[in-house]
């Protein structure tokens, strides 16, 4: 019985973001291995082909025709960047091939509404929104956006500047390009602003953020009693602390996990192997792309077959148990980006109490339900 | 080294030169000759002389013999030592002296400059580099007045100068000169003539001087090539001819001319 | 004729490969040889720009971008028909190339390059900033051209588009322009002396290959579906050169095939996952080491036979001259 | 011998300074059509830039170049040449990459009625009196110095040239074609080109030329019959020196 | 007046670091005529070099920026020995083309390289010295204050180097005339490896400076590769004072561009705009850059 092709699509290589593209890979190759070792799917291994798209989207269609029609993949999986999927969903759509998307948060993803794509990470409106009702919840009056300039960042930011607008909480917003690293003119200028900013979000999943966090701490801007500094998930990444030192103390972050206390055995048990197999711990990302093989995979085990019609149809009454969440994706088509979303995302917001702290030891000021603090440092 | 000129026993086209080149075959590519087996020397305390038409091969020679083409048959010897292929930017220390035909200053540094890397080979001690300095601007006024511009803004006589002043600076044994004087005013190719004689008879150095204003150049040669495609037409002592010029300059046009 | 150029028959040969090509090929190479042709248009296109008027512009990948953005902007924004937007964005790329041919008069090298390099760069820049028309990285939809999953139509209208720029610049340079262009690439002070209005020419040099950039764009954009400004980052830029390069910067089918067998070239090394680019650079550079003639020693083994002939071959070492 | 028709060409008080150097000052001089005028003085004395300005090579400081009376200083290069004023580079500036016959035609075709064709026709002319139809397939890079020299002035002859300036034509040029070439520009300007011939070599000037202007530090020292001037103290003591000095 | 001055101290340090990349951009231009695509990577290399001599062997982080420059140099002379010089021979032709394919491989080949030896996740080594200093308005980072100040010695260094050293006299000789050079006894050749030699040891020990400032990742080089591009062309080719007053001014020019520029959102996203602006102005105003040679040919 020959084994059941799969493709990934992801960034491993500049201009795209290879770190994330890299975490991504790597859950998955752990996913696959486990897989494998107990017996694949429907008594056939799985074959994984893992495809560098570079964020560019002629890659990712390249990458995307190649897995279809010489792989000839069952399904398609992972990407980083949205304008690359959304240049592979043109591919996958053609062809009918299911693409299951790990961490694209652009809704125009599912806007398309293709029954082939689903997606497993949140979309934009649907995390910063929360991310922006809790600014204001927290009271902030005067808050600043520094997005970069992606499909991630300027989507992102947009929605929480329009929410805040909503919600008529002042902002300004600066978007930043990610290969830039000294940021300290745009922090100066936000620090001469009167009043300062009481808050300062990034829409960032870049190493730039690093760079923000570092400057804005040696200027004594953020994160300061005066001044929160709220970032993405980037840094959750160990190495925020060897970048930046004791400045990412007091830092807040939008996390798309469950905190520690949530993990159920499969979420344990992947951290664990995840640690134990690269040396460090995985972030939401990693866990996401683990979770979009096992949602692929189940869909393959409910269309008992590795038909590529069957395993969209399968997928689209699927109910699966990952190590972030149960998915399912609902062919509601209003708003248009929820087709096919899933949409209870597990989302928190974050903040490292202390230096070199892990994200799992971090305090969770966010939702209430998890929250293992009321008030947020300092 | 042999010091100046001893007396015309044995026939100096027997005697050894300084620089000698022998059966010399060289060409740009592969496959086109441009000297077919040219011998010719230079002898300490005398001026030897190539003539012949336009694109017989005298610059050629003289890049073969520098070192900037490498023959494909025969040999460059120094003194007694094979030179063949040793590379252009070695025969100044080797006591070689190259003035190409084309242009070959460093147009954006100054005049003096210039005249200072003539030197660089020799890593100079200040004073020495003064005073060479000097008597270049003693022989060339020209370029004294010139010295701290660009050489690459000075007329295209005023540059020969320099270059010629530039090759002067070192002491080297050989002086390998194409075309000295062309583009220079009558007065300045008197003094430049004037100093090549002198290298040869005060300063007994070999000259190769290789000229198209042949009555010039006869003037002051002692023994002169003619040079036709690539390979030597004729040669022989300037005294031979007897001492009228234009009988032999007219010798020799005929000879060298097509 | 001392520079080189691949022989009318040989000419007629690859591109009766070209057009059989896809019978052989699968799905995925006819895909491939989609894209391919977009470079081919810029490596050719630039290989006239630099390799014949010595223009060595940098600026030529964002040609491809504004032709590109313009014409999906005039469908998506003025809702104008595609071949109006098209026929636009070309004439918006003309202007543009003639305003830089413009602007570059009193340039040259270095200089050219870079300030080139450097109007790239802004213009890139606008296209990431101004995302409220651009839609910056997020990437800007292109419709389709073709109905069908298949890639066939992209394919042979790539390959008539670079055949059709073929022709064009050919046909140019066939006339005295093609002469004009070389000389004020040798030396432009004597091309003047020579009573040639340089900066006519300049102009229109860049008024062509700007064009065809701009046409190179486009297609690519109605074929991709999205377009980012990522198409004109200075890695591509320098992919672009390379391919001409490579083919022989002097020989506008030569670099076609430049273009197609780097590109090709990249494709296959997919197969070596995260060693494909260093293996990518690698290759690039042995070539250079070893074939130091650029990827075609028979082409120019097969030229310097004939530059022989006329004994035209320098003699390499500028210092031999 | 200039034909008595009024100035054809005529400069007025032009000027050329390079930072404070004064390389040409105050030059004035008319030329009569068909009239041929040695431009001779020591090196450094103004004459190339001279030609380089009255050839729109270089924009004049001041003064007037008048053609037929109409004032064209300031004029882009390529329409001196258009008007059939052509010169020759003092060191070769050839199309060095290019060939041989190509370098001639260029000069030929841009005139837009001019076919190729008859372009190579003439130039195979010239390449016959300059003895180089050998090397008409060369790269132009592959000539040597002389021949370099001769091609120069072959691309200046491809003008069909009105006025004709020529920068050191003679330097390089082995003897025997020098007087070929001397020969030319006679039957040249019995043929009614006006010619500016500008070189070192006295011998070959004075046997072309019945009258010369002589330069020194930018300015005209002395103008007239070649065998006056040459006589004429200053320009002994400026330029001839003694050896080459009187007629 | 503090937020200029602020603005313009952090320009200023940044252009200094700028400067240093692009002397060695410059350099390795002047004497080879090579476009060096790989700089940007080189400085890359260079950060990663003293990383690892800092945290793998333990060397004090100045010593590791020596260590990184020494290593650099020999990387550059080995590269330019074995790849690029065996292209200076007769028998290729349009060889300064070549080589910018050789320099183009070379920087996909290090980029992707590092990519997969360095791991895609950002590195920083210790910092020269912790803190910040803070005097009166002033806000320094003593990383950055350091790095500024080792920058400009080397520059001081190598400008001392290049006027008045014969190695010096010769690289200007050889940028100039190849052949001209051999006649006085000058071997180009050995100049080519110099010269690439030492561009590469600047690249690296600007990377090596950056290293503690910001973070290294194997893409860092993108962006200052651009910038140098940019800043020796400013300054005008070939001059060494000319990139570091091109450094400087485009480091001014981005910081008070951010800092200044009504539309905040604008000001930052055109950062990198602001100098490539600066050039073209300069360019249309002075076609060999502020400090450049203007073209002479012998005549
Ligand atoms: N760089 C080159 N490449 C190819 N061929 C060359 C090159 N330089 C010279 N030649 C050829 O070699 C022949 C001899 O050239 P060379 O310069 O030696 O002539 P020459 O005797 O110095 O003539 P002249 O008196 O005009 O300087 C010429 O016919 C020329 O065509
Ligand atoms: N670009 C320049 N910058 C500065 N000075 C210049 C420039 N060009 C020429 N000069 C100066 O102008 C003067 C005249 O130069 P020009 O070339 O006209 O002399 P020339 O009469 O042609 O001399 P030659 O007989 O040596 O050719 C010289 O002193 C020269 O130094
Ligand atoms: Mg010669
Ligand atoms: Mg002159």
């Amino acid at each position: 019985e020959e084994p059941i092709a799969l493709g990934w699509v992801g960034p491993l290589s500049p201009p795209g973001n290879y770190s994330g593209g890299q975490e991504m890979q790597w859950a998955v190759q752990l996913g696959v291995d486990e897989i494998n070792k107990a017996g694949g799917v429907l008594g056939r291994q799985l074959q994984v082909t893992y495809e560098d798209t570079k964020g560019q989207p002629a890659e990712g269609s390249a990458a995307a025709v190649r897995l279809i029609t010489k792989n000839n993949v069952s399904a398609i999986f992972g990407e980083f960047h949205s304008s690359v999927a959304l240049a592979e969903i043109e591919e996958a759509h053609k062809y009918g091939v299911p693409w299951v998307g790990t961490d694209v948060w652009a809704d125009d993803v599912t806007a398309k509404q293709y029954p082939e794509v689903f997606r497993v990470s949140p979309a934009n409106s649907l995390v910063y929104v929360k991310a922006a009702d809790w600014t204001v919840e927290q009271g902030f009056k005067n808050v600043a956006i520094i997005a970069e300039n992606t499909d991630f960042g300027q989507g992102g930011a947009k929605i929480i500047a329009s929410e805040l607008q909503a919600k008529n909480v002042a902002n300004t917003l600066v978007t930043i390009d990610l290969n830039q690293q000294d940021f300290t003119p745009a922090l100066l200028r936000l620090m001469s602003q009167s009043p300062r900013p009481d808050a300062i979000q990034m829409v960032i999943a870049g190493q730039a953020q690093y760079q923000l966090v570092k400057q804005a701490c040696q200027l004594g801007l953020a994160p300061t009693a005066e001044t929160k500094l709220i970032g993405s998930s980037g840094l959750l990444q160990k190495e925020v602390w060897e970048v930046t030192g004791a400045c990412a103390k007091n830092l807040l972050i939008v996390n798309v996990a469950q905190p520690k206390s949530q993990w159920n055995d499969k979420a344990k048990a992947f951290v664990a192997a995840f640690t134990e197999r690269y040396k460090r711990a995985p972030t939401g990302v990693a866990l996401e792309a683990y979770d979009t093989l096992g949602v692929v995979v189940e869909g393959i085990r409910k269309a008992g077959s590795a038909d590529r019609a069957a395993i969209v149809k399968a997928l689209e009454a699927v109910k699966y148990e990952g190590a972030n969440a149960t998915y399912n994706f609902p062919a509601t088509k209003t708003p248009a980006w929820a087709f096919h979303q899933f949409m209870d995302v597990p989302f928190t917001i974050i903040q490292y109490t202390a230096e070199n702290q892990s994200p799992e030891e971090a305090a969770i000021v966010y939702p209430k339900n998890w929250a293992t603090t009321d008030k947020i440092l300092p | 080294m042999s010091p100046a000129p001893a007396p015309a026993e044995p026939r100096w086209s027997d005697r050894p030169g300084l620089l000698a080149c022998e059966d010399l075959v060289a060409g740009y590519t592969g496959d086109i000759d441009i000297l077919r087996g040219l011998s010719v020397k230079a002898w300490p305390g005398r001026i030897s002389c190539v003539v012949g038409p336009n694109g017989t091969g005298k610059s050629t020679l003289l890049k073969s013999l520098f070192g900037f083409l490498r023959p494909s048959a025969g040999r460059v010897l120094l003194g007694t030592d094979d030179i063949t292929g040793s590379p252009p930017f070695r025969m100044l220390g080797l006591g070689v002296a190259y003035l190409p035909q084309r242009p070959s200053l460093f147009p954006h540094l100054s005049v003096e400059a210039n005249l200072k890397l003539g030197l660089w080979h020799a890593r100079p001690k200040k004073p020495v580099l003064a005073e060479r300095l000097d008597s270049a601007y003693q022989r060339f006024p020209v370029i004294r007045e010139k010295r701290s511009q660009p050489a690459g803004q000075l007329s295209g006589g005023q540059q020969r100068q320099v270059e010629i002043a530039r090759s002067l600076m070192a002491d080297p044994s050989v002086y390998l000169i194409d075309e000295p004087t062309a583009g220079v005013d009558p007065q300045t190719s008197e003094t430049i003539y004037d100093i090549v004689q002198g290298l040869a008879r005060d300063l007994s150095k070999a000259v190769l001087l290789v000229d198209q204003d042949i009555r010039a150049a006869l003037a002051i040669t002692d023994y002169v090539y003619v040079v036709k495609n690539g390979t030597v037409f004729s040669e022989g002592e300037r005294d031979d001819f007897g001492t009228d010029t234009d009988a032999l300059v007219a010798r020799w046009l005929y000879a060298s001319g097509e | 004729m001392a520079r080189f150029s691949l022989s009318q028959a040989v000419q007629a040969i690859l591109l009766i490969a070209a057009l059989l090509a896809p019978l052989g090929a699968g799905t995925y190479w006819i895909h491939v040889g989609a894209i391919a042709w977009y470079y081919a248009l810029l490596a050719a296109s630039w290989a006239m720009l630099a390799g014949f008027a010595g223009q060595f512009s940098f600026a030529h990948v964002a040609f491809a971008a504004l032709g590109g953005y313009a014409s999906a902007l005039g469908t998506s924004l003025l809702g104008l028909p595609l071949a109006l937007s098209v026929l636009l964005a070309i004439i918006l790329a003309a202007i543009a190339g003639a305003l830089i041919g413009a602007l570059v008069l009193r340039l040259s090298g270095p200089y050219l390059a870079l300030f080139t390099l450097a109007l790239a760069e802004i213009f890139r820049m606008v296209l990431v900033a101004e995302e409220g028309i651009t839609r910056g990285m997020l990437g800007l939809p292109v419709p389709t051209l073709f109905a069908g999953r298949s890639d066939l139509p992209y394919y042979y209208l790539g390959l008539g588009l670079v055949v059709a720029a073929m022709l064009a610049m050919n046909g140019l340079l066939a006339t005295r322009v093609g002469l004009f262009l070389r000389a004020i690439r040798e030396d432009e002070g004597a091309a003047r002396a020579s009573g040639i209005d340089t900066t006519r020419y300049k102009i229109l040099v860049f008024v062509v290959t700007s064009m065809i950039a701009a046409v190179a764009g486009i297609y690519y954009g109605h074929f991709i579906g999205i377009l980012t400004p990522n198409i004109a980052i200075l890695p591509e830029m320098g992919l672009v050169i390379a391919m001409a390069v490579i083919g022989g910067i002097e020989s506008l089918p030569g670099a076609v095939i430049g273009a197609v067998v780097v590109f090709v070239l990249s494709e296959f090394l997919r197969a070596y996952g995260e060693w494909r680019f260093v293996l990518m650079g690698l290759v690039l550079i042995l070539v250079q080491r070893f074939a130091q003639n650029g990827l075609f020693p028979l082409i120019e083994r097969w030229s310097r036979a004939r530059r022989t002939r006329q004994a035209g071959q320098p003699a390499g070492k500028r210092h031999a001259e | 011998m200039p034909s008595e028709s009024a100035a054809f060409f005529s400069v007025n008080g032009l000027a050329k300074h390079f930072g404070g150097i004064h390389a040409v000052e105050d030059l004035s001089f008319t030329l009569q059509r068909g009239e041929i005028l040695g431009l001779i003085g020591p090196n450094g004395s103004g004459k190339t830039t001279t030609i380089n300005m009255v050839t729109g090579a270089l924009k004049p400081d001041g003064g007037s170049i008048e053609v037929e009376g109409a004032d064209m200083a300031g004029q882009p290069a390529h329409l001196y040449a258009r008007c059939g004023i052509a010169r020759t580079f003092q060191v070769p500036r050839l199309f060095r990459r290019m060939t041989v016959m190509e370098n001639l035609i260029v000069p030929a075709l841009s005139d837009a009625s001019e076919r190729r064709p008859t372009a190579e026709e003439r130039a195979r002319g010239v390449l016959a009196f300059l003895r180089l139809e050998h090397l008409a397939d060369h790269y132009a890079r592959a000539l040597s110095g002389g021949q370099q020299k001769l091609l120069e002035l072959g691309r200046a002859l491809m003008l069909r040239p009105r006025l004709l300036l020529l920068d050191e034509p003679f330097a390089g040029v082995h003897p025997r074609l020098l007087d070929e070439i001397v020969g030319h520009i006679r039957s040249l300007n019995r043929d009614g080109h006006t010619i500016v011939l500008v070189d070192h070599n006295l011998d070959a000037v004075r046997s072309v030329v019945t009258r010369v202007l002589v330069m020194a530090r930018g300015r005209k020292i002395a103008d007239g019959a070649v065998s006056d001037v040459l006589r004429n103290a200053d320009v002994v003591r400026a330029y001839t020196g003694t050896r080459m000095g009187g007629p | 007046m503090s937020y200029f001055l602020l603005l313009a101290v952090n320009g200023l340090v940044i252009g200094l670091i700028y400067a240093l990349i692009a002397s060695g951009l410059t350099l390795v231009f002047s004497v080879l005529k090579v476009v060096n695509f790989g700089h940007g990577s080189l400085y890359m290399l260079g950060g990663y070099a003293s990383y690892y001599l800092i945290t793998g062997l333990g060397l004090h982080p100045l010593l590791g920026v020596a260590g990184a420059m020494i290593g650099l140099f020999v990387f550059g002379v080995a590269f330019e020995r074995l790849v690029i010089a065996p292209m200076y021979t007769d028998k290729v032709e349009r060889k300064d083309e070549y080589a910018i394919i050789v320099t183009f491989g070379l920087t996909i080949l290090l980029t992707n390289l590092g990519l997969v030896v360095f791991g895609p996740f950002a590195k920083s080594p210790p910092s020269f010295m912790a803190g910040v200093l803070i005097a009166g308005p002033l806000i320094l980072p003593y990383d950055r204050l350091i790095a500024a100040v080792v920058a400009v010695i080397l520059l001081a260094g190598l400008a001392f180097f290049l006027k008045r050293t014969t190695l010096g006299q010769a690289l200007d000789a050889v940028s100039q005339s190849r052949e001209s050079a051999a006649v006085i006894g000058i071997d180009p050749h050995r100049m080519y490896t110099v010269a690439f030699g030492l561009g590469s040891a600047l690249a690296g020990g600007a990377g090596a400076l950056i290293a503690p400032v910001f973070a290294l990742s194997p893409s860092m080089g993108d962006l200052p590769g651009v910038q140098a591009f940019i800043i020796i062309v400013l300054g005008g080719m070939g001059s060494v004072g000319g990139s570091i007053v091109g450094g400087i001014l485009l480091g001014l020019v981005q910081s008070l561009g951010v800092g200044y520029l009504p539309d905040p959102n604008r000001a930052l996203a055109y950062t990198q705009a602001f100098g490539a602006l600066l050039l073209v102005i300069t360019l249309l105003v002075r076609p060999t850059g502020l400090f450049g040679r203007s073209h002479l040919r012998l005549e």
